[in-house]
């Protein structure tokens, strides 16, 4: 039953080219299907570890970048004897390399920032995010600085009877960042919905007691990290191949804060929540646009935000999906069951 | 349709915004204008406005919003040499002409595109009308630093300015880098301080121009400030700075001087238009680069005959028209074959001391 | 060595400010435990309304500075009132969600407000800088180290020391045992938001003649308050005005001795050290494990 | 005796020379226990005597300042909480430790967590192993859930149960991490004497299954009945130790602890 | 003193407390006893004010407190000691005894008192500087009992005092809740030790599901077969 209702909206989905070939529809749509993918990663920390990390932009641009620089080639000065000269890769190559990249700092970030936890945990991501944004802008031998990175190419296919085709079209971008949407998903719950997946939720809800079972915490956090900036990278290597052209912006503070209000409008913790709240809040901007100045686009788009917030608490999916009785009485902190600081 | 549509990107909010506000505001006093006068082709114009938001990428966006969803045949911006040669690539792609109205780099001109057409002077024609003007700095330039923003612009500015002055014999010292939103500039104002020059080439937007002037009296630096690219910043008409203090701007369009432009009567119903509309006088500076723009855009249609992407870029070739900053004309530039069109325009160097403007 | 001192006074002008910013979202953040994103935006706002006092309605300076300091209380204790109370730190996320939208309406409705165009606040004090021993001191940023030291105090006395400052901290560690005790909640929920935002506000206020008035002046600033809060150990009033000055020195000698590019990164550099080295914040107080 | 303890091969925990200062208080001072399997052993004391410490000492949670722990004759002195569960040694906390959001199952379900060996990619891949595990251990889930007794709460949240029956799904949690030695703070806290009663049944059940139990806790009925043997703390140090008899009548442990408390117990 | 007529509190659906009618005479020792989620806190919550009552009224000393603030019921002379001590955590056992004395302003008196309280429980004055969360079960239990009486109530209401204490600690509770009474405030008690609440006090009402079945004086409950089966465990 689940199964059949997810193909069905995965083929009205992988329909629409054909119904509405717009391209400008189509090029809106996969942006908003790209910051959907970024932000299902997100929830894999957030929603399933309970881990806020607001630098999650970061991992995105560090697979933006790295997909861009693989495909277009460099040499920087790394101040030893030669210069390092890396010869252009093929597209799909670099985009591999994304996801390696952007999972190897998940890893790293993970070692250093989960002997954290709460609030210093979020800065830590803020920081990283921060630093990132500042060698992306500095370190212009590579990254080209604010001049940004331009002329990035393709992703390319190879189909039967036509060789290779540069998937340029509006629609065949499309088509990727939905199969690619359409992998992460099913990837994040699959994981969710497994041991290792249950092991994460039980650390969310009391990590004290998590550990007493047995569960290795710090390593689930980072096996969770791991994939999280994996996805996260893919999603900013899709982006620098469709969009083709990435600067140090993407670094910034509000791309995390945007997949943040996708995954917890849409209820984080849920499967669907980041694709609800990716599609609403991903869209809505362009909904508007037309209607009302930007400035007021964007009033409406926070005052939304707090609406959603004040009659959904849990976001939208659980509030309409009923999955999850009612919560407010429930999270009610019963003083015997929460402070954990004492076991 | 009786309206054709003209797309603009312009930088209204972030570290440039002030600037592509003025431009803006610019571009809509000469569609006001032109319209007035009965519009062309016996259509009026109509602009839409997309912000950039002073970002490359969005700078892309804006483009393909405007082409894909607004469907306009010709576009004016992209304010920054970035933002420009971000979006150039989508001008070959769709096939739309631009009219580049502020941007300085030479890559804009020379790398082939030829959608491009730059009203704008690069930054190699304003050192060199610089190095002109250089028997008439008292006293004269022997060494300079540059203070420059981190980008397509700031960088490309500095190098040519490096190039000419060495030439010129002038001796080159410290060249600080700022961040284009970078609000405290003491560190490297510091960092120039002591070094030993007499003269700062300053190279930002209007924003930090004026941060740089009010840091740099703060830091009590001696040096004399020459700012490029043609913004003027507010706070000095205010608040000339310390008394006898003079500082040194490159203009393309001299408010104070406005008789000695090549068409004075052109420059004075811009100025009149734009005073009716209380914008701020210092954007006079800047305001004219959207106005000359839509004019131009305005006369290819005209010679067009249509308003369609490819009979707007071929007619932008053939025209010749008076403006604010004086005559305008694309001669070629760039590889054969794929050329950008450059126009030659006029430069002003004026001195602010005390609160009064000359011109040098 | 005037360099080196040059660059100590600098760093101090600017860790005053640094520090009541910290402290304002310590309020909030450390005590409180509002993820409050919009923090920088109440110092923006600040910074608009000196602004529009000074430059548009010729107001006095100091006047409008404390006119700042009660809009932003106003303002503050309005945005708790209407958005916070319904949803009482029951669920962090949720509250955070709610101040990030907060921030995309305030900043939205200033560019709609003032436009994206940089504001320039003039200076009441003579723009001469006071040259002593061969360091300059400009006579406005000199009024804002004086007037940020003057609020520290008064605010490390308020909530270390009075008994509105116990009842703040006691409410928020258990909210149901502060009511059983006779403290109203709500009143020192409102109160608490309200003080946090008007030293937020009034910090604008000071700065507006320092740099230039944008709407986006509050990005960086909350997550530089952020981080002030935490290297100063979360909720630690006297941590976190030391951890504002750390913030501040580490910036300027780093631009001036290391590097201008990374400025804004060594701040966040040294956060990361500090997390791997010392988790607990520089001046955490010790707390009882597992 | 400590030292040779360790080693002695029919010792399942020992605990030799164990002190912990913290911040000047000295909290527990060279403390010695052995436990021998399949035995119930109490520790009791005064509040503040150091018992919770002990736990976390022995689980994991704290290091301590001299002192080791030793565990089926392995040292396991400052390991990880959940290194020293995989080895068998579980524990319940005094405060209730459950998973609010997450289902009666769930909770279960999750405790059974050191009994899966499915990896990342069969659950991603959802491998025919990883399937066959999830059925055994959902199977496994129900069982627990009999065997607590909390088959009518299965779905429910377990924030919603009431008190007791959340203490009971704590202990539950921990059972179905299968230890050999199961750790218990004050399980029968804030229940009521039939419900001691029926908790005391259930310990001794776990106890028969062949899990050797160390208990902390304050209701003397109930310790005196079930413990083989008892440890009394106080400040810190270990005053007396014996059985349930030779603890009740000894002097020290009665002005320390029992107080008159001890007649009620008894009634 | 205290009278509550059919009141009732509900958490969404649930029913915690469904129309009780109880009573406490001033000075009077009463106790309420009853299993497991049978409404007994939800019960002391709703005189407190910090769960709102659906219907039903709530009088003390003749006048209405039904759903009044907290605060105000503090202020009226109710004190409430909470389940599970709810200490201030981060608050040193000083200013957590200063917190209880929130709503007084005779600083010689809250003097007096701290000092009376520091007497009484000799270990919170080894501990006067250390944050609360750092503090054993007991002693935060001993804390939270000390913290409710620096109000100087005329009511005091403990829920569940003897909760995770020693037995000798058990002892002393249960005295200084008799010395309390006996010093003329009136006591409300929910105990789970059936027999010392029986033991200690006037009258007892015993909850089950929310609702009164019971009532008596100590010495008929205490005699009541069914209660012995059930509560007192024989
Ligand atoms: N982090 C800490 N800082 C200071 N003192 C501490 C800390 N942790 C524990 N203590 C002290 O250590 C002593 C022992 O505490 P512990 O929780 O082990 O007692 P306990 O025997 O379990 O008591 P109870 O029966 O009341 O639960 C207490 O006096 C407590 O205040
Ligand atoms: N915050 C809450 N949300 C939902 N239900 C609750 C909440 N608090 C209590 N309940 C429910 O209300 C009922 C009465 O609870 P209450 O805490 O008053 O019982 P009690 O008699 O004090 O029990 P105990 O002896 O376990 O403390 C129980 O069924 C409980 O599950
Ligand atoms: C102001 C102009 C002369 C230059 C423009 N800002 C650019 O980036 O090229
Ligand atoms: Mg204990
Ligand atoms: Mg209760």
């Amino acid at each position: 039953m689940r199964r059949l209702s997810f193909l069905i909206t995965v083929a009205a989905l992988a329909s629409l080219p054909v119904l509405w070939p717009d391209p400008y529809l189509l090029s809106v749509v996969a942006a908003a299907g790209i910051m959907i993918i970024a932000a299902i990663s997100l929830n894999l920390l957030l929603g399933f570890t309970g881990q806020l990390s607001l630098g999650h932009a970061a991992f995105f641009g560090i697979g933006a970048y790295t997909s861009a620089l693989l495909s277009l080639g460099f040499d920087v000065d790394l101040g030893f004897s030669s210069p390092l000269v890396v010869e252009p890769k093929p597209v799909w190559v670099a985009f591999v390399g994304a996801i390696v990249m952007a999972s190897l700092f998940g890893w790293l970030l993970g070692k250093v920032a989960f002997r954290v936890r709460g609030a210093y945990f979020v800065i830590v991501t803020i920081s990283f995010a921060q630093v990132m944004r500042m060698v992306a802008l500095n370190w212009v031998d590579l990254t080209e600085g604010p001049m940004a990175l331009v002329s990035i190419p393709p992703l390319s296919l190879w189909v039967p009877g036509e060789g290779v085709v540069r998937l340029v079209s509006k629609a065949s971008t499309y088509w990727l960042v939905l199969a690619a949407g359409v992998l992460a998903y099913v990837i994040v719950a699959n994981l969710v919905r497994s041991r290792i997946g249950r092991a994460a939720i039980a650390l969310r809800e009391n990590e004290v007691l998590a550990k007493s079972i047995g569960i290795p915490v710090t390593r689930c956090l980072i096996v969770f990290s791991v994939l999280s900036a994996g996805i996260a990278g893919a999603a900013g290597g899709l982006y620098a191949h469709t969009v083709r052209i990435i600067d140090p912006d993407v670094f910034l503070f509000i791309y995390t804060i945007t997949m943040v209000i996708m995954v917890i409008a849409g209820g984080k913790g849920t499967l669907a929540g980041p694709v609800v709240g990716g599609l609403i809040f991903g869209l809505l901007p362009e909904v508007l646009r037309g209607v009302v100045a930007p400035e007021v686009q964007w009033i409406i788009y926070g005052a939304l935000m707090i609406l959603i917030l004040l009659f959904m608490p849990k976001g939208i999916v659980p509030a309409f999906g009923g999955l999850i009785k009612r919560h407010r009485i429930s999270l009610r902190r019963r003083p015997s069951a929460t402070q954990g600081v004492n076991p | 349709d009786d309206t054709i549509k003209i797309g603009v990107s312009q930088p209204l909010t972030g570290s440039v915004a002030a600037s592509g506000t003025y431009v803006t505001n610019g571009a809509r006093l000469a569609v006001e204008y032109i319209n007035s006068e009965g519009g062309v082709l016996g259509k009026s114009l109509e602009l839409v406005i997309e912000d950039n938001k002073s970002n490359p990428r969005e700078a892309v966006n804006t483009a393909e919003k405007l082409i894909l969803r607004d469907k306009v045949p010709v576009m004016m911006g992209a304010w920054g040499s970035t933002f420009t040669l971000a979006t150039m690539p989508k001008l070959e792609e769709y096939g739309v002409p631009m009219v580049v109205e502020t941007a300085s780099s030479s890559k804009v001109t020379t790398s082939g595109n030829p959608w491009v057409f730059r009203i704008s002077p690069t930054s190699m024609m304003e050192a060199q009308a610089f190095a002109k003007q250089l028997s008439s700095f008292t006293p004269a330039i022997k060494k300079v630093d540059f203070l420059s923003v981190n980008n397509d612009w700031g960088l490309g500015a500095a190098s040519a300015f490096k190039k000419v002055l060495e030439n010129k014999g002038i001796e080159v010292g410290r060249s600080e880098i700022i961040a284009p939103d970078a609000t405290d500039l003491s560190a490297q104002l510091a960092a120039i301080k002591n070094s030993g020059s007499d003269s700062i080439i300053v190279t930002s937007g209007v924003e930090q121009l004026t941060l740089a002037i009010r840091q740099a009296a703060e830091q009590g630096i001696k040096q004399r400030l020459i700012t490029t690219g043609g913004s003027f910043p507010e706070p000095l008409v205010k608040n000339p700075g310390p008394e006898g203090y003079v500082s040194t701007h490159l203009l393309f369009f001299s408010p104070w001087t406005a008789d000695q432009a090549l068409h004075p009567e052109i420059a004075k119903t811009y100025m009149a238009a734009w005073q009716a509309k209380d914008y701020p006088f210092p954007g006079l500076t800047e305001g004219f680069r959207g106005y000359d723009a839509i004019l131009t855009i305005a006369e290819a249609i005209r010679v067009a005959g249509k308003a369609e992407p490819e009979a707007i870029r071929d007619a932008l070739w053939k025209v010749k028209l008076a403006g604010v900053n004086g005559d305008i004309a694309f001669h070629k530039e760039g590889p054969e074959g794929r050329e950008s069109g450059q126009n030659t325009p006029n430069i002003y160097i004026i001195q602010l001391q005390d609160g009064e403007v000359s011109a040098l | 060595m005037d360099q080196f001192l040059q660059h100590l006074v600098n760093g101090t002008v600017l860790g005053a400010t640094y520090a009541l910013l910290g402290i304002g979202l310590t309020l909030i953040f450390g005590i409180m435990k509002v993820v409050n994103f919009a923090h920088g935006e109440l110092y923006a706002f600040g910074a608009y309304v000196a602004y529009a006092l000074v430059s548009l309605l010729q107001m006095d300076y100091f006047v409008a500075l404390v006119l700042a300091a009660g809009l932003g209380l106003i303002l503050g204790a309005a945005i708790e009132f209407l958005l916070l109370r319904r949803c009482r730190l029951e669920n962090i996320d949720e509250v955070m969600l709610i101040m990030i939208g907060v921030m995309i309406i305030m900043q939205n409705a200033e560019l709609l407000a003032w436009g994206g165009v940089a504001k320039v606040v003039p200076t009441p004090l003579p723009q001469e800088s006071i040259i002593v021993g061969g360091i300059y001191l400009s006579p406005t940023r000199l009024f804002v180290l004086g007037a940020a030291i003057v609020l520290l105090l008064v605010f490390y006395l308020v909530i270390e020391r009075s008994r509105l400052g116990l009842a703040m901290r006691s409410t928020f560690q258990d909210e149901d045992a502060a009511r059983l005790v006779g403290v109203n909640v709500g009143r020192i929920y409102t109160l608490t938001f309200g003080l946090g935002s008007s030293l937020a506000a009034i910090t604008g206020a000071l700065l507006a003649p320092v740099f230039v008035v944008t709407p986006t002046m509050g990005d960086l600033a909350s997550l530089k308050a952020f981080a002030i809060v935490i290297l100063g150990g979360l909720g630690n009033i006297r941590g976190a005005a030391l951890g504002g000055f750390a913030l501040a020195l580490i910036e300027e000698f780093g631009a001036a001795y290391i590097s201008t590019a990374y400025r804004d990164a060594l701040g966040f550099l040294v956060i990361l050290a500090v997390m791997i080295a010392r988790p607990q914040g520089l001046f955490a107080a010790r707390e009882r494990v597992g | 005796m400590t030292v040779s303890a360790a080693t002695q091969p029919d010792t399942l925990l020992s605990l030799s020379g164990i002190s912990l200062r913290i911040a000047g208080l000295q909290i527990l001072s060279d403390v010695d226990l052995r436990i021998e399997p399949g035995r119930i052993v109490s520790l009791i004391g005064p509040n503040g005597a150091g018992k919770t410490t002990a736990f976390n000492i022995i689980s994991g949670y704290m290091r301590p300042s001299a002192g080791s722990v030793h565990f089926l004759g392995q040292d396991i002195t400052g390991r990880q909480p959940h290194e020293i569960a995989k080895l068998g040694l579980v524990r319940s906390f005094q405060r209730t430790n459950i998973f609010g959001n997450c289902t009666v199952f769930e909770n279960l379900l999750t405790a059974f967590h050191m009994q899966g060996r499915s990896g990342l990619f069969g659950a991603i891949f959802r491998l025919p192993a990883f399937q066959r595990e999830e059925q055994a251990l959902q199977a496994r889930t129900r069982e627990m859930l009999c065997f607590l007794e909390l088959e009518h709460r299965a779905d429910d949240l377990a924030a919603n149960l009431s008190y007791g029956e959340q203490r009971l799904l704590g202990v539950g949690i921990a059972l179905a991490a299968r230890p050999k030695l199961l750790l218990l703070d004050e399980p029968a806290a804030g229940l009521n004497p039939s419900e001691t009663e029926d908790f005391k049944q259930m310990v001794r059940r776990v106890a028969d299954s062949g899990i050797t139990i160390l208990l902390v806790e304050h209701d003397m009925h109930m310790v005196m009945s079930i413990s083989d043997y008892i440890m009394v703390l106080n400040q810190g140090h270990r005053i007396a130790d014996g059985g349930p008899a030779d603890i009740q009548s000894d002097p020290e442990v009665i002005r320390a602890y029992l107080g008159s408390g001890l007649q009620r117990a008894e009634a | 003193m205290l009278k509550l007529d059919d009141i009732t509190v509900l958490y969404g659906a649930t029913v915690a407390v469904d129309r009780v009618s109880l009573e406490v005479n001033e000075g009077e020792f009463v106790t309420l006893i009853g299993s497991n989620g049978a409404g007994k806190s939800s019960t002391l919550r709703a005189i407190s004010g910090l769960e709102p009552v659906v219907s039903g009224s709530i009088r003390f000393e003749g006048r209405p407190i039904t759903n009044a603030r907290p605060q105000q019921i503090v202020e009226h002379g109710i004190a409430h000691c909470p389940e599970g001590r709810r200490v201030f955590s981060q608050l040193n056992v000083r200013e957590n005894l200063e917190m209880g004395a929130y709503c007084r302003s005779d600083h010689v008196g809250i003097r007096d008192d701290l000092e009376a309280m520091l007497n009484r429980f000799p270990r919170l004055r080894e501990r006067i500087e250390q944050p609360a969360g750092t503090l054993s079960g007991g002693e935060q239990q001993m804390l939270a009992i000390a913290r409710a009486l620096m109000s100087r109530p005329r009511l005091v209401m403990f829920d569940e005092p003897s909760l995770g204490l020693a037995p000798n600690f058990v002892e002393q509770v249960f005295e200084l809740t008799a010395q309390i009474r006996a010093s003329g405030t009136t006591v409300l008690m929910v105990e789970q030790n059936a027999y010392a609440a029986l033991e200690l006090c006037d009258r007892s009402y015993l909850l089950e599901t929310g609702r009164v079945v019971l009532q008596g004086t100590a010495r008929e409950m205490r005699d009541n077969p069914d209660i012995r089966k059930a509560y007192l465990g024989g």
